[in-house]
């Protein structure tokens, strides 16, 4: 057990000594995912409002091809990436193999359907009294949306959050595109196995456990920021 | 306990020119990156000749295959039959030995096989079976785990049932996993030395003849994949094989273990 | 005067069951038109046809002077020059000045006139005092003040108003018809209004209409209707007056 | 990329053949991440209801770990698990280290928060209305939040689904202390690292097939389940 | 007669604003008791407070004989004889049958006896084709209307009707009315009415408080309250009559 104990101080250790390769590895798993989240953010609301509000063929199917999406195991997404992304896939002249941007692209993979799904579930939820009233106010079709949006932003932060904890935990794709490169493509989560791996289990905690400390602050900025918005924050009174 | 990170020595005075194509990708096993060896020797390289190598560690049959898609320029493996394979189907060229180190079987101190002191290793499983103790088996194709099979096809046994775990994971894992489950398994010489501070197995049967794990070095072929670095390749094989580096790999976990994790062989 | 309404035969069904079944109704420019009728019999279904909230299942339905298309364009241009106070006074999360400013935001009005047309209309109705109040803590009254401020926020040609006054106390709601009067006279807004208040629709409304079970069963001038009633089941309807 | 369309052939083929190690396999993995669903799921479902209604000092601290813990990387939450069931840590008696039992601990770990946090989410997005109504028709507190989940349910299912995929998907915990044994702890996406580490690619794609195929059927299911309990299954309307 | 409601200088605040201060109320068994005000008065606060639904910042709450002490098994016993209907009549997901039953499940009423006591309740209100419909697309008046079978389904001893009958007709209105006194005469249950609509709060009650800026600046009995009001605001607030 005292290696748990030895892990949280090892942790303190690595952030105190400011280790340069560190701050790049931590620095690049922020990149990486913040990136990828973004991408699946730009891309997933979109896409989970439309199928929330758009009644055509095939919209429940897709709906439920979404879901099932959320459970595309990392090191699948990875490997589909890979062969793409390979010298000898359709897209091996890019030449983004081993590179962030490989490690981006596999985790949009992933944190799409997440954002899209749970997007979409929440838009769901709001009522016809939303649409109906920005409408004859005179909004636009798209301002009306966006204006359901708006309401239901507390199941999308939701969707965000949720998004953000799956990709930086996340290390089957980005071990398998980014091929954990020393000054390159390492991450935290390719750290973390890699230190394991060496037997290094105080070091792997120590890693971890900045990783935590990182999701933890950037969470709080998201719940910030959705607070900002909106002053009354009530809940449920149980009396 | 920890074992010290092994510093990236910082090369003074005169810089390597620029090679056209500095970036080599590198494709080898695990046990050369967990070990720590490549940590040591890479920076001499990088200095000497410019190159910037990117290691990707995966089982030496991923690391083939993925020179065998065109997305590694090198390779550093242990699994002869299959390198000889890869060679012939035109995949790749220019291979050279480099180093081997040895396998060697570890188990419980209890030993409920009692096979400690020995040197046969099919003496050594032929017991294991018999007396079905525990023992562990990489069983993901890896050149470890192909040397235990064909230590079982020496020794006529199909090894199957609750005693034989196949466990489909890496050296360090498998090792990690022998301790708790106070397993026997066969281990690379360097991942057991660097690890064996962590965990309470201990050395059973060493020094068999067919113990011996040969690295070899291929260059992928560019005939097959123009657009390889076959440049910075070759620059690497002959770096590895020189004997500057060849001494390198002798000095590497001398001080740390009192012993060389790997003999240099390269000819 | 143009029609700025015209139904024909419009039916609705929800599953097996008709609601509505509206065979011809026409509303006038710069009118007060009243919606009267049992609940259930079909006056908010109808409100929302003619307001495009809702389309029809069949019949024809002209909307100040277009036959209706559907087109999202269309749509858009008409329902500009509409506005609306529905039932249940949906509020968006958000401040009574968000809400009330909505309309005009969604027509790019300069900043400057958006407070000055959200401070008018919220005194209109008595609420300037609610103007920061996040609007989902109002009382059901202020609610439907604050709904009434929003839409008369817009200046709108026609205005649909479905039981505004519901819960707003006595004298609020005298005022509130006063100004429903005055827009109606001075910017010839026309006006439909769904109420179970017989004052109050013999007060504002120059034409009503009679919903049973759907059907429009009876319609005219309002002092009309009210006196010398047709139908026997309008005479019974309006002997429910207290 | 005829190792993806190989991939897709390969999937069909295993599935053809009935081949009983991966039907052994498939069946661990569903044992294990429903397992885990459903421990996540009691435990998760309560915990983050009571974060959403109960107002108590530190509240807001934990609703912020429980949304850090989202972003647990797997191979943290194995390795955790690990020392603690290992030998040499304080449950070792238990003899729990690769078991499934263990991999359903490991994975409860990652399943927890998902539910809590995102059940949470749903339920204070809920109207206190729905609370007066049900404690004024008599109803004790215990069975009015009973009828504020049910409320929340569209919510609370997307939590449930959430968890669903992220825990079939997962390798790290439960290759930490599954240990992906043969025949005993060996599970689907186990075998897909171990497939693609020896380099059989559309082999681990079939296998991922499978996965994916397993993941959409329980999706159906668990939506099904929502459907019928409830008929008017709305959309917005947009027009 | 037994004092049900015995309140106290309850005051209650939201931030700065102090919406209610009651010096004194008191509601005896029996009774029919108005609550009239202006919007924002505080009258749906006071309902609350008195419902045991929002704990009063400071003063003396008695219910039903019991100093109020907040505690869930107090709660509890207490509200297991009240039913209320709110203003926004709030609904379950669900059908029509499920909200009317919940009150009786929650009681643990026999299957048997609940579907008949949902029948009885629904057909009073005139509801009964509506047993299945989903509770949510119901119109205005057809939500208030099974609202407030809903709340006589429990058979309560104590009834708080916020404006219950906002949105209904005026001949359902009426019909419900009758209702209401009916159970009060019958079953002695002790009702407690918000509403805007003078004429109702004349003839339903017999006890009347008025509400202004949360305070009670009158009491006493319905008539003497119409016919002879003391404070100057309550005359100006009875003018608005219609
Ligand atoms: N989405 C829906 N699905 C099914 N039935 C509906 C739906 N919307 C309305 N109805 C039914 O259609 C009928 C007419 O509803 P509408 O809202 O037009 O009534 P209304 O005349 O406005 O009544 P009220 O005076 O109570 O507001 C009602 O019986 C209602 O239950
Ligand atoms: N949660 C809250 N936060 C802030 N202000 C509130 C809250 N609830 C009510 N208020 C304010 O308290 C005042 C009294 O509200 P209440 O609902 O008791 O009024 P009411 O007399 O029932 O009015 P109405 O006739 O419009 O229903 C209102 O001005 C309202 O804006
Ligand atoms: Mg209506
Ligand atoms: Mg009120």
């Amino acid at each position: 057990m005292d290696v748990i104990g030895q892990g949280v101080k090892e942790g303190i250790l690595l952030i105190l000594s400011l280790d340069p390769e560190l701050i790049q590895v931590t620095l690049l798993s922020l990149q990486v995912s913040l990136s990828a989240l973004l991408v699946s953010g730009l891309l997933g609301i979109p896409a989970g409002t439309f199928l929330a509000l758009k009644d055509f063929a095939g919209r429940k199917l897709i709906l439920n091809i979404i879901y099932t999406l959320m459970g595309l195991p990392p090191v699948l997404a990875g490997l589909i990436v890979f062969l793409v992304l390979s010298n000898r896939g359709p897209l091996g002249e890019w030449q983004l193999l081993f590179t962030p941007s490989a490690m981006v692209i596999a985790q949009v993979l992933l944190g799409f359907p997440l954002v899209a799904g749970l997007s979409a579930r929440a838009v769901m939820s709001q009522r016809q009294e939303a649409y109906d009233t920005a409408v004859m106010l005179g909004a636009t079709r798209t301002i009306a949306i966006l204006s359901i949006i708006r309401e239901a932003r507390m199941g999308i932060i939701a969707a965000l959050t949720t998004a953000l904890g799956r990709l930086i935990a996340e290390v089957g794709a980005v071990m398998m595109v980014g091929g954990n490169i020393q000054g390159k493509t390492r991450v935290l989560t390719t750290s973390i196995v890699l230190e394991t791996r060496m037997g290094h289990d105080s070091r792997a905690l120590g890693i971890g456990i900045i990783l935590l400390i990182l999701a933890f602050i950037i969470m709080l900025l998201i719940l910030k920021l959705e607070k900002r918005s909106f002053k009354d924050d009530s809940t449920i009174q149980i009396i | 306990q920890q074992q010290e990170e092994p510093a990236p020595q910082q090369q003074a005075g005169d810089k390597a020119p620029t090679p056209e194509d500095p970036q080599l990708t590198l494709a080898t096993t695990t046990s050369t990156q967990d070990s720590g060896l490549l940590d040591v020797i890479l920076p001499d390289f990088e200095a000497k000749t410019g190159y910037q190598v990117e290691v990707i560690a995966v089982g030496s049959g991923a690391a083939m295959s993925m020179g065998e898609s065109g997305d590694a320029d090198v390779l550093l493996v242990h699994s002869r039959a299959a390198e000889d394979e890869f060679i012939a189907a035109g995949h790749g060229v220019d291979r050279h030995d480099v180093m081997y180190n040895d396998f060697l079987i570890i188990g419980p101190a209890a030993d409920p096989a009692g096979i400690k002191g020995g040197n046969d290793a099919v003496a050594a499983i032929t017991q294991i079976s018999e007396s079905e103790a525990i023992f562990l088996s990489r069983g993901d194709e890896s050149g470890t785990h192909k040397k235990e099979l064909s230590i079982w096809r020496a020794a006529g046994i199909e090894p199957s049932g609750d005693w034989y775990n196949s466990v489909g994971k890496g050296m360090g894992d498998t090792y990690r996993m022998a301790d708790e489950m106070q397993g026997y398994t066969l281990i690379d010489r360097a991942t057991y030395l660097a690890n064996k501070g962590n965990y309470s197995l201990e050395p059973m049967v060493e020094g068999d003849e067919l113990l011996f794990n040969p690295y070899g070095v291929i260059a992928v072929s560019p005939e097959k994949y123009p657009n390889i670095n076959y440049e910075g390749a070759t620059a690497f094989i002959q770096w590895i094989i020189s004997d500057e580096t060849q001494a390198l790999i002798a000095e590497f976990g001398k001080d740390q273990y009192g012993q060389s994790l790997f003999i240099p062989d390269a000819k | 005067m143009t029609v700025l309404f015209k139904l024909s035969n419009i039916t609705k069904s929800y599953g097996e069951r008709q609601v509505l079944n509206a065979k011809a109704l026409e509303i006038r420019a710069g009118n007060i038109h009243c919606l009267l009728g049992p609940n259930g019999s079909g006056k908010t279904t109808l409100l929302r046809i003619m307001s495009l909230l809702t389309p029809n299942d069949g019949g024809h339905l002209e909307v100040l002077g277009e036959a209706v298309n559907w087109q999202p364009s269309q749509l858009l241009r008409l329902r500009r020059q509409m506005a609306m106070v529905t039932q249940s006074s949906f509020m968006f999360e958000g401040s009574v000045y968000y809400n009330v400013a909505y309309g005009l935001r969604a027509r790019k009005t300069p900043k400057k006139e958006i407070q000055q047309r959200v401070q008018e209309s919220l005194e209109l109705l008595g609420m300037s005092d609610f103007i920061d109040a996040p609007a989902r803590y109002l009382s059901g009254g202020e609610t439907q003040k604050v709904a009434i401020a929003r839409a008369l926020a817009v200046r709108p040609r026609v205005l649909f108003l479905d039981e505004p006054t519901s819960n707003i106390d006595p004298s609020s709601s005298l005022e509130i018809e006063q100004y429903i009067k005055h827009i109606n006279q001075e910017y010839t807004t026309t006006i439909v209004l769904i109420t179970h208040n017989f004052f109050q629709a013999r007060r504002l409304a120059q034409h009503t209409s009679l919903l049973w079970e759907g059907h429009i069963i009876e319609e005219g001038p309002t002092r009309d209707m009210f006196h010398n009633p047709q139908d026997p089941r309008t005479r019974r309807f309006l002997k429910g007056e207290y």
